[in-house]
């Protein structure tokens, strides 16, 4: 205690300051109080860190669509975004369901996701003020949503299979749709940069976006704009002071940490718990199990006899001297090039789409504009990845093609006439 | 817009082409009031600045200014080109487009089709060419000559394969006229067993016209106007046997009336190509919609009302009867009677104030009562041109498809067979140069083939012919 | 958004001219009782889908009209330059002087690639001037050669070069007995091509639009104008401004593209009919007066009893199950004739709209077994009355209307073709027997596909 | 009638996934389609002709709309007159309401204030009016223009006339001179830089003139520069000392739940899968590649060799790594620790790496280079879909397909839809013909 004891000494004045920064930059943020009557597991400190979780946690609450929705619910929702995070601490998972307990769990938590990473980054960027143009960042996430939905309507009637294709056909239009509507606001877009060119007080920006000339057009959502930026600056502030001073803040969790390792020692099972894992992810993963079974076969299939084939080659090859050190040369050359490719399915090693916010900028062509992205070398990059994606839609394709004509063979009298072009 | 060239070859083509041009030229006079030089006129006319000597510039838009026909006139004598030459329609044509011989074929078609024709391909090739630089877009030559003589049915068939080669892209429409049972040449039905060989061959359409049906119907005129009945009076302004611009001026001969029958049905013909309707018939259309198989080219034509081939002044029937005249066997320009055989096809050409309820009213009418053959129940092609014949409200052109054309060439078959057995004025034919006996057998043998498929299709006419069975979808 | 139109042929000319001038027209008409700024706003959704703006302030149309022969054009043009109200852009033609003679191996082989790349251009042309593209309306006819043979090509060219643009042909189904002889083989290779190169194919039927003349109309001699007038009114029905679904002061964005997504999303169901109500002569009209409940009833069973017109509706045919007494014996045969839909479309125009009530479309048993209503019925609306009718419905109906006449048509070209009959004509331009049988054995799957519809 | 009725009806379980993912995928389109519309909306709306989203007088039309229908158009001019000169006699009140309310509270937001105000006289017409106006046509706006400039000559104030242009931009300009205000944030908002014209006008004729308002141009240089502070200093994470203190944090609370081994959550297992997957592809898509080359020489040929048998270990390990999550989900091996770290790419508490927060400016040249860029994405993301679809129906479709009667009138039902949806995309079907005609 001794030598925490005078660092914590130190911290006393530090401490609230470093939590009243935590709790400006947060959205609606509680007072530096409720935090410390949460190391203390007092039950008034409990609702306003449920509201607290709750608001950074559900993506509903972050369209203000549920905020009024019931503490227990609200409770359910924390709840089980933090499992699907991966929080470990069963005590908070089984605590009642938005009561006034628990609130040093509550603190934990929160703790738990503010050092995990640059959590509180990623909240801000969430919900940051759009000044410029943005292209959505990437549709993948918007169109693919992976999850499965609940069906609208639970049909009582028996599917069939036509109305799947009808469902398709749906897609399909929905899709062409979007690309017209995506066309309109480019051309729009690109209208309004063009008319505008040369008033961005920002030279590099040179013109303005859509949000700068709406808030031309009608000064009372310019208000707003305003009034939202600078709400924005102040938490902004607010993160920079936390990252200056955190430090005080984790050596204070330690001792809340202390005092409630204690109380819940060894929770083993977690019998209340919502289903860790979806059963979509597990079916998911058989699929990809199944289809990378397939591969290791299909390689076997061809790698084996090709073995067998230069092994029996290679006795001639062998005696060369020079053999030794081109078969080096080769095996190192390939393992570079199977390690490159196994680098490019892990995500960090892939900066292709930009992931950073970007704001559109209408730049004259060959001038020496202001640095940033191309769009020219965007476009090379999506294009590549289009071409790889239909390859492999055309793989599927082809391999269901084989698979049903393997079918059609096997029925006598019957023609299949496939669309042309096959 | 599209241009056609007409090609008269011998004296009847002469005489009909001469009929022909005349009543055009008065037909686009009374629509085109305004002198300026249309897509309509140019259709058959080259506007020409007669100022300028070099005879090749055509004017292709503004005022009229000198109008010249797109034909070519051949004749190996040279009687009835010159007295076009001399007569009121000296302005149409000039020099260029004359092909003229002083000999004669004598009724001989391998005198026309194997002397004179390689005697004057390259002539004849010459004159074809340089009407076809004068258009933008030629799209048919229609030929007109007589089967029975010799320049007509020897040199107009010769001219045939000439086009075909030379032309393969534009379409070749012939109107032959059949020799009557009492024709006084002697030699007929061998010129026109040959000639129906080249015909069968290379001639995308064939409007058979028989002068025996032509004079039935002159007959009918005069019977109308001289009976007195009806009120009928002489029209000042009507189009046909009036023809100042003809080679005679006299009314009372016979064949002057029957060749504006035939100028008529190719005024009628190509209305619908000329001018404006609201639904348009293009010539390339007529051999897309008539012929299902290529040799069964041969359309049977009836034109009505007859008095607008007349110059009386019926008041109009009613329009009605105008349809079931088209279908009546006196009002065939070849001696058949197509409601009592089967049709292949039929095409309604419409001009003047009738809509498409009246075409469609009277399809319904007339269809109980014509037999279509099986796969081509429906089998009609209707155009509708709002431009009518001078001086008359409406007309039809209908042109059959029809197996009743089968009779015609049946006799003639007969008549060419009562010769051949004799080798009757064989010795003729075989005279001259290139031109062999097996030709007389591989044409009575071609026309036999034509006859048979006709046969066969008649023979379809009584029995009913069960639907093919159709693709079967499992699913 | 915008819709670019394509003319083609005779036919699509003539009817492309009429379509433009009755949606103007209609903007012209009085608004009935929908207010000034409401009217404005129909206005210009109209126009900014239909029209341009040219700076002498004439509006002009979104077209192209193509012929292979020039009088059609010529016609059009001068006719829309009389009318002074509107006019066609004066670089929006493409003809050539000699037409496609009824042949369509010849407008599709010949004409087809020849012009091409003019063709192409036009159209992009008109494209480049539209913010914002929906897609194309191709108006041709099926029966000739240059509509159905050349449309057929240029759907297909539009289908490569804008593929994700939507595509609708307004095709003319010609009379059943005949106004080209060839009409049964130039239908079936125009639908089958067109069934693989469109989203949409929006059928009038020559004998339907006829029979509405001689029957609702009251015209006596009927011309291809009328027939083209009144199919002109049905089609601006369908494409005049309606609302958005979700909000009520917006007027829907892309009717092409809702219009597809609610009726032909399954790739063996494309066809479409249209049927309207009222529709009369303009002498009748100030006499008459109409409900909703009343026109309702009678749309529903024209859709149901596959009825082309109001004037003689089969008022026996009733839906099967649909727990309506049957009436005596007769219902039994009458089942028979019931017109089994996949989706339909409401549109209603004018007076009271919001009163109106479709609940009878959404009766189950209209639609085939495996669409609920639900995915199978929606209604577009709009205050605005429409040309001169207080009160106007039109439905776009997915149905076996269609699946007869198609029957027939394939029946009698498949006579025709098995007798050989013709098929040279379409060999001299290199199509091939092949070719007729791929077309035959598509549509025959159609046909099936349809007819197992039913109850 | 025409041909035999066969369903091919799907088992509830097959069925109920597959409504749900195309419906899925229906709601994300229309999702995506919805925010589409209100910026575009938005946008057009910039385009249009310039004049202020609200004017200060009620409308005539709005009066008309909420009155009964029944109007005749006869009558329509002479009231729409009357209309006028009372919108004009309310204006002026309004505006007076809006001056004494200025002296009055001397609120900090004029916008507000106005606001109130003009609501107040005009009722529930405000609430449309900016979604209508959005929709009018430039065309229909002008002459609307002109129309209320000539109209009213009436009415003897010539402000009033002025005013019924409706151009607000100038009554604000004017209003800030009066007010003048100390220190209110709200009037600098007000767009001064705005041309001072009383004429309509389009971007595209003035648009170059307007310049931002000085308070806001603060405040967004001040935002950038909070948001590369906050990058930079993330990037050298204050001290290493913080960093000690969270890890020792969280494995403190780890040690503190019980549980020592780290169980993957769905975040990670969704990131597990997703990286698998695309291993998958690439995998494939090389061994193609390679099987694609003829080998020109021996050196190729075992390069070749060399290739196929690493891809084939490569493949080995991802085929343990997916056993080991499966055995990790379902519990049956607690305390298994991942071969491999498992990879940091779930949407939140990951990617140290990416620490950048300021916005990276995307420079375009072209309409047509944003319009492929915009186009690739969308087709990208439209790819990515269609594939997921098409490996759903693949896993659902073919076992059914297999189970069924061969050469029964469901199963051909089934293979036709299938077809259609596997291989042509929905787009085009198959024709099942029967080779024996008579039947």
């Amino acid at each position: 205690m001794g030598r925490r004891g005078r660092r914590v000494e130190g911290a006393a004045r530090a401490l609230p300051e470093a939590i009243a920064a935590l709790s400006r930059s947060l959205p609606a943020g509680p007072s530096p109080e409720i935090f410390r009557r949460a190391k203390f597991d007092r039950p008034e400190a409990a609702p306003a860190l449920w509201q607290l979780l709750f608001r950074v946690l559900s993506p509903l609450a972050a369209n203000n669509a549920s905020t009024d929705l019931a503490p227990e619910a609200q409770a359910r929702v924390v709840k089980s975004a933090l499992v699907s995070q991966g929080y470990p601490r069963s005590a908070l998972l089984q605590s009642p369901e938005g009561g006034s307990q628990g609130s040093r769990e509550l603190l934990l938590a929160l703790s738990w996701l503010l050092a995990r990473g640059p959590w509180l980054e990623q909240l801000l960027a969430q919900t940051r003020v759009q000044l410029g143009d943005e292209l959505p960042q990437c549709e993948c996430d918007i169109l693919a949503s992976r999850e499965i939905p609940a069906p609208h309507v639970q049909t009582e009637r028996p599917v069939d299979l036509r109305l799947v294709e009808w469902l398709m056909g749906k897609l399909r239009f929905r899709w062409r749709c979007l690309m017209s509507s995506q066309q309109e606001q480019c051309t729009l877009l690109s209208k309004i940069h063009l008319y505008t060119s040369g008033c961005h007080s920002q030279q590099r920006l040179g013109h303005l976006s859509v949000a700068e000339t709406e808030m031309l057009r009608d000064p009372e959502n310019g208000q707003q704009l305003l009034q939202a930026l600078e709400s924005e600056n102040i938490r902004l502030e607010a993160a920079l002071e936390w990252r200056r001073c955190e430090l005080v803040f984790w050596q204070w969790m330690d001792t809340v940490l202390d005092a409630c390792s204690l109380e819940s020692p060894a929770v083993t099972s977690q019998p209340t718990v919502l289903p860790m894992i979806s059963e979509h992810g597990l079916r998911e993963l058989a699929l990809v199990k199944q289809e990378l079974q397939a591969l290791q076969e299909e390689l076997q299939e061809v790698a084996e006899p090709r073995r067998a084939a230069w092994e029996a080659q290679v006795g001639g090859i062998g005696q060369r001297p020079e053999w030794s050190t081109i078969r080096k040369t080769l095996q190192e050359a390939v393992e570079r090039e199977l390690v490159a490719l196994q680098g490019s399915w892990e995500p960090s090693s892939n900066p292709a789409p930009p992931q950073r916010p970007h704001r559109l900028v209408r730049s004259k062509d060959k001038s020496p504009g202001p640095q940033g992205l191309q769009a020219a070398k965007v476009i090379r990059t999506l294009s590549a990845q289009e071409a790889s994606l239909k390859s492999v839609l055309h793989q599927l394709q082809s391999q269901c093609q084989r698979e049903l004509a393997r079918l059609a063979g096997a029925l006598p009298g019957l023609i299949w006439i496939m669309a042309p072009g096959h | 817009m599209t241009q056609s060239v007409v090609v008269q070859v011998g004296q009847c083509g002469n005489q009909i082409g001469c009929c022909f041009w005349d009543l055009a030229l008065r037909e686009h006079a009374a629509v085109n009031q305004k002198g300026i030089y249309d897509d309509a006129i140019s259709n058959f006319f080259r506007n020409v600045d007669t100022r300028v000597v070099s005879d090749g510039d055509s004017i292709s838009k503004g005022r009229i200014s000198s109008l010249k026909a797109r034909a070519v006139l051949i004749d190996m004598e040279e009687g009835v080109v010159n007295e076009i030459l001399q007569g009121p329609l000296r302005d149409v044509f000039d020099s260029k487009q004359l092909i003229t011989d002083i000999s004669g074929s004598g009724n001989n078609w391998a005198v026309g089709h194997k002397v004179f024709g390689s005697l004057y391909q390259e002539q004849i090739l010459e004159k074809l060419r340089k009407s076809a630089e004068h258009c933008d877009c030629l799209q048919c030559f229609f030929i007109i000559h007589s089967m029975g003589g010799g320049t007509g049915s020897g040199l107009g068939t010769f001219l045939l394969k000439v086009l075909e080669d030379e032309f393969p892209e534009v379409y070749r429409f012939v109107t032959a006229v059949y020799p009557s049972n009492e024709d006084d040449v002697i030699t007929s039905p061998y010129n026109s067993m040959l000639a129906m060989k080249e015909l069968n061959e290379h001639a995308d359409c064939v409007l058979p016209i028989d002068n025996q049906s032509l004079f039935d119907i002159i007959s009918k005129i005069d019977l109308v106007v001289n009976s007195g009945k009806l009120g009928t009076t002489v029209k000042p302004k009507s189009l046909v046997t009036s023809n100042v611009g003809t080679v005679t001026k006299r009314h009372k001969k016979p064949f002057d009336a029957m060749n504006n029958i035939v100028a008529n049905l190719l005024l009628s013909l190509t209305s619908s190509a000329r001018f404006e309707g609201s639904l348009n018939m293009d010539l390339n259309e007529i051999s897309m919609n008539l012929v299902p198989f290529p040799q069964l080219h041969y359309l049977v034509s009836s034109l009505t009302p007859l008095y607008t081939l007349a110059d009386v002044n019926i008041p109009p029937r009613r329009l009605d009867q105008m349809f079931s005249d088209a279908f009546s066997k006196d009002h065939q320009l070849i001696q058949a009677d197509p409601r009592h055989s089967l049709y292949l096809a039929c095409a309604l050409i419409v001009r003047g104030n009738v809509q498409i309820s009246d075409l469609r009213r009277n399809i319904e009418r007339l269809k109980p009562a014509l037999q279509f053959v099986s796969w081509n129940q429906e089998g009609w092609k209707t155009s509708l041109c709002s431009v009518p014949p001078v001086g008359h409200s409406h007309s039809l052109l209908a042109l059959a498809n029809n197996t009743c054309v089968k009779p015609t060439f049946m006799e003639l078959r007969e008549r060419f067979m009562r010769l051949y057995k004799k080798k009757a004025h064989l010795h003729h034919y075989l005279q001259v140069d290139g031109m062999e006996e097996s030709a007389f057998a591989e044409a009575v043998s071609s026309l036999s083939a034509l006859i048979q498929e006709y046969n066969e299709l008649d023979a379809t006419k009584s029995m009913p012919v069960p639907d093919v069975p159709r693709l079967s979808v499992a699913m | 958004m915008s819709i670019v139109t394509v003319q083609l042929g005779q036919c699509g000319n003539q009817i492309g001219f009429e379509v433009f001038d009755a949606l103007f027209r209609d903007t012209q008409c009085s608004p009935g009782l929908c207010s000034k700024r409401e009217n404005e706003a129909y206005q210009a959704s109209c126009k900014e889908r239909f029209f341009r703006e040219e700076e002498n302030g004439v509006p002009v149309a979104r077209a192209v009209l193509v012929d292979m022969e020039p009088k059609v054009i010529n016609q059009t043009l001068s006719k829309a330059g009389q009318s002074g109200r509107w006019k066609y852009g004066q670089h929006a033609c493409f003809c050539q002087r000699q037409g496609s003679g009824n042949n369509w191996a010849y407008g599709y082989s010949v004409h087809g690639p020849k012009h091409e790349e003019s063709i192409m251009n036009l159209i992009q042309k008109e494209v480049e001037k539209c913010d914002s593209l929906s897609g194309f309306f191709i108006i041709m006819s099926m029966a000739g050669g240059t509509g159905s043979g050349l449309g057929a090509f240029v759907t297909q060219k539009l289908q490569d070069q804008y593929s994700s643009s939507l595509k609708m042909n307004q095709i003319i189904w010609p009379y059943r007995t005949g106004e080209v002889i060839v009409q049964n083989y130039n239908s079936i290779l125009t639908l089958s091509h067109l069934y693989r190169s469109s989203d949409a194919l929006l059928i009038h039927e020559n004998d339907a639009v006829h029979k509405i003349c001689a029957k609702q109309m009251n015209i006596k001699q009927i011309s291809f104008r009328d027939l083209n007038q009144v199919l002109a009114h049905q089609l601006g029905n369908v494409f005049q401004p309606t609302y958005s679904e979700d909000g009520s002061s917006h007027y829907r964005r892309d009717p092409l593209g809702d219009l597809m997504e609610h009726l032909v999303p399954h790739p063996e169901f494309k066809m479409l009919g249209v049927r309207n109500i009222p529709q009369m002569s303009e002498n009748f009209l100030a006499y008459s007066t109409f409900t909703w409940p009343g026109l309702l009833k009678h749309l529903r069973q024209m859709l149901i009893s596959g009825a082309k017109m109001e004037e003689g509706i089969d008022w026996q045919v009733r839906p099967p199950f649909s727990g309506l007494p049957p009436l005596g014996k007769m219902s039994v045969h009458k089942d028979l004739h019931f017109n089994t839909s996949i989706a339909n479309l409401v549109i209603l125009r004018g007076k009271d709209v919001q009163s109106a009530d479709v609940e009878g479309f959404k009766d189950p048993a209209l639609y085939t077994s495996w669409l609920e209503p639900v995915h199978a019925f929606s209604m577009w609306k709009t205050p605005r009355a429409f040309d001169k009718y207080e009160k106007s419905a039109a439905l776009v109906s997915n149905s076996q209307l269609l699946v007869k006449p198609l029957d027939m048509l394939v029946g009698k070209a498949w006579n025709m073709f098995a007798s050989k009959a013709y098929i040279h004509q379409y060999t001299r331009f290199g199509m091939e027997e092949e070719d007729f049988l791929d077309s035959f054995t598509l549509l025959e799957q159609v046909v099936a596909s349809y007819g197992s519809l039913g109850p | 009638m025409l041909g035999a009725k066969v369903d091919c009806l799907l088992p509830t379980d097959c069925a109920r996934r597959l409504v749900a993912e195309m419906q899925g995928a229906l709601d994300a389109c229309a999702h995506r389609q919805r925010q589409l519309e209100r910026s575009l909306r938005v946008s057009r709306r910039l385009l249009q002709v310039w004049e202020p989203a609200r004017t200060p007088a009620p409308e005539p039309e709005t009066k008309e709309e909420a009155a009964t229908p029944a109007c005749t158009p006869n009558a329509q001019d002479l009231k729409e007159l009357e209309l006028l000169t009372q919108a004009l006699e309310k204006a002026v009140r309004v505006r007076k309401v809006v001056s004494k309310a200025r002296q009055r509270d001397r609120t900090p937001s004029l916008a507000s204030a106005s606001n109130a105000a003009t609501s107040g006289a005009t009722a529930p017409a405000h609430s449309q009016a900016p979604s209508q106006a959005s929709s009018l046509a430039s065309g229909a706006r002008s002459t609307k223009g002109v129309q209320r400039a000539t109209v009213p000559s009436r009415s003897a104030d010539p402000e009033c006339r002025r005013r019924s242009r409706g151009d607000r931009t100038q009554e604000r300009t004017e209003a800030q001179v009066t007010g003048s205000g100390p220190g209110l944030r709200g009037q600098q908002m007000a767009p001064g830089a705005v041309p001072p014209s009383t004429e309509l006008f389009t971007l595209k004729e003035k648009g170059t003139l307007l310049q931002l308002p000085v308070a806001f141009r603060k405040a967004a240089s001040q935002n950038s520069r909070l948001w590369a502070q906050l990058s930079s200093i993330q990037a050298s994470d204050s001290t290493d000392v913080t960093r000690a203190a969270k890890t020792e944090f969280l494995h403190k609370l780890q040690m503190a739940s019980g549980s020592s081994s780290h169980r993957p959550s769905a975040a990670e297992v969704e990131a597990h899968v997703q990286s698998l997957r695309k291993a998958r592809t690439l995998l494939r898509l090389h061994m193609q590649k390679e099987l694609s080359t003829a080998p020109t020489d021996w050196m190729q040929e075992y390069r070749g060799l060399l290739i196929l048998e690493g891809l084939q270990t490569i493949v080995g390990q991802c085929l343990h790594r997916v056993q080991v999550l499966q055995a990790a989900v379902t519990e049956q091996l607690p305390g298994l620790h991942l071969v491999e770290k498992p990879t940091q790419a779930s949407s939140l508490g990951g990617g140290e790496m990416d620490t950048s927060w300021s916005p990276e400016l995307l420079l375009y040249s072209s309409t047509e280079e944003l319009q492929t860029l915009a186009t690739l994405k969308l087709r990208v993301a439209m790819l990515d879909q269609q594939i997921h679809l098409e490996k759903v129906l693949m896993a659902e479709l073919f076992p059914l397909i297999n189970t069924q009667e061969a050469g029964g009138s469901p199963q051909l039902a089934l293979c036709r839809a299938a077809y259609s949806l596997l291989c042509e995309g929905g787009e085009q079907f198959l024709t099942v013909l029967r080779d024996d005609p008579t039947d």
